[in-house]
């Protein structure tokens, strides 16, 4: 075997097919199925010989073949019937047309880029880093954070008139403290951004205390307190 | 004003910017209103670009016009630039490339279906290079990313836009058929 | 080599070039033994370009040549030149940014708790225009990013340090309670 015309570089398993289809003339649409079947056996043997590294892809398209081959060879149980037998090639002659297409127009590209290749843009005028500037003023950072300031409260505000009743809280510090032996102080009130909500919060608490349910415990002065 | 004005405007702008312009970005910092006389003026540039002979070009690529050298000249200014980087896409880049080209915007599961093989590889070096971008993601399980091509891609192949890509006409008929 | 072909060639190759390009060089590049020749051409090249009333001219500066803009159209180049290198902020980039201001160091976490978004796409592109940058990783199980403001920050909006930074009233009682 003529080793090295064989050594090309294939792009995947449909790149493989379509060349062993050009190079044996054989029309898309009628594949001699056990042929070619061969034909790609004998590839991947002889790329595995050649300890070239070839990805899963060419195996998977190796049994694909296969199962075709063996689905070819068996007596089609839909002929009993009046019905057109589904040709098991169709499936792989479709996929073959479309990438021959995509390799098609990837060539028409690659002319293309040599084209491009031969025309050149003017050099960039690299700006200097004090050229550089920006469309906003300071006044507008501020603004923006007031703005910004203003409508989180407003929404803050808005969900709380909705309804946040100390039972709720109360039900919310419990799952909190579930499966935990004690937490801080802080982080019950973390994320509490409103005085309302700081303030259901803390009547939940000490809801909570009263019904001994939970404990504070302050390991120092003015240290953690803990729950 | 005048005509002669525009185009003499027009010629310093595309001169100077190393990218293309388009006609909208021109009219505006010319500050005229009517993007028509904007577009016959940079039309006149062209034609009198071709008509006297000369070594540049004004070219309409990526949605824009930019001044380029002529081809027949590339040898001399490669001289010049010897810096250059004489980067060429993989035959892998071009497949996954033409693809997304037509189908955009296109999972990697539809590429991958169509070439054969992996491609995440080849989309972050197509990313890295920007001629291709995310658009997206789709409405499916998982929300894969859709990828398409950028604007990068149209100067890199000096198409005008993509219904300029030659490709797409020859595959679309059969695409469907 | 022809007349005509060494001015197209010379015209490509200072429209090319970011510097002014000598006769020597120019001779050398286009590999004739003549220096007299080019300086010819190029002088042609000046007269053609004086002639059609181009918005463009060749200049003999610092020992050599160049294609540069007349100065009647400096205005307009200047126009481009800054729209290039100015940036917009959109809102959402305006918002984070201030929240960085006046709250740094502060992680993402952070951010988005005040906007109530997302903020990673707008943080990378703050990142990118050098307005952002990471100070360090705070003290918490994941070790989150800290970003704060750049230097960049204060040259683009006049400070001189973050000292500079105006106190808002109402946001002082707003972040401590």
């Amino acid at each position: 075997m003529d080793y090295k015309v064989r050594l090309e570089v294939f792009e995947g398993p449909l790149d493989l097919l379509l060349h062993l289809i050009k190079k044996n003339e054989l029309d898309i649409f009628n594949i001699p199925i056990a042929e070619i079947t061969a034909d790609y056996l004998n590839y991947i043997k002889f790329f595995r010989k050649l300890n070239l590294n070839f990805a899963g892809e060419f195996l998977v398209m190796a049994s694909t073949l296969i199962h075709i081959k063996s689905r070819t060879l068996l007596p089609s149980m839909e002929t009993a019937e009046e019905e057109e037998p589904e040709d098991p090639r169709a499936e792989l002659a479709a996929r073959l047309m479309e990438y021959e297409k995509f390799k098609e127009a990837a060539s028409i590209l690659k002319e293309r880029e040599v084209i491009q290749r031969d025309i050149y843009g003017r050099l960039p005028i690299v700006p200097q880093d004090e050229d550089y500037t920006i469309e906003a003023t300071l006044f507008d950072l501020m603004d923006a954070f007031q703005k910004m300031v203003f409508r989180v409260e407003k929404e803050v505000r808005e969900i709380i008139q909705e309804d946040i009743k100390v039972e709720d809280r109360i039900q919310e510090i419990l799952n909190l403290l579930e499966n935990k032996r004690f937490i801080n102080f802080e982080t019950i009130f973390s994320g509490q951004r409103t005085k309302r909500l700081l303030i259901v919060t803390f009547l939940a608490l000490l809801e909570l205390i009263r019904l001994k349910m939970v404990f504070a415990r302050q390991a120092r002065l003015f240290g953690d307190i803990r729950i | 004003m005048e005509k002669e004005e525009l185009k003499n405007i027009i010629e310093c702008l595309l001169f100077f910017s190393d990218k293309p312009l388009s006609i909208e970005k021109l009219t505006e910092i010319m500050e005229i209103d009517n993007f028509d006389e904007t577009k016959e003026a940079v039309e006149d540039l062209q034609k009198e670009y071709e008509l006297r002979n000369s070594g540049l070009q004004v070219l309409n690529i990526a949605q824009g016009y930019q001044i380029c050298t002529r081809n027949e000249f590339s040898r001399w200014v490669r001289k010049l630039y010897k810096a250059q980087t004489t980067f060429q896409l993989s035959l892998s880049a071009l497949e996954t490339l033409s693809i997304i080209a037509y189908k955009q915007p296109v999972t990697r599961g539809e590429i991958e279906k169509i070439r054969g093989v992996d491609a995440s590889y080849v989309l972050r070096t197509l990313l890295e290079k920007k001629l291709v971008r995310i658009s997206g993601r789709k409405k499916l399980p998982g929300r894969p990313i859709l990828y398409g091509t950028s604007q990068d891609f149209l100067r890199y192949f000096g198409l005008k836009d993509l219904s300029e890509i030659p490709i797409l006409e020859e595959i679309k008929p059969q695409a469907s058929g």
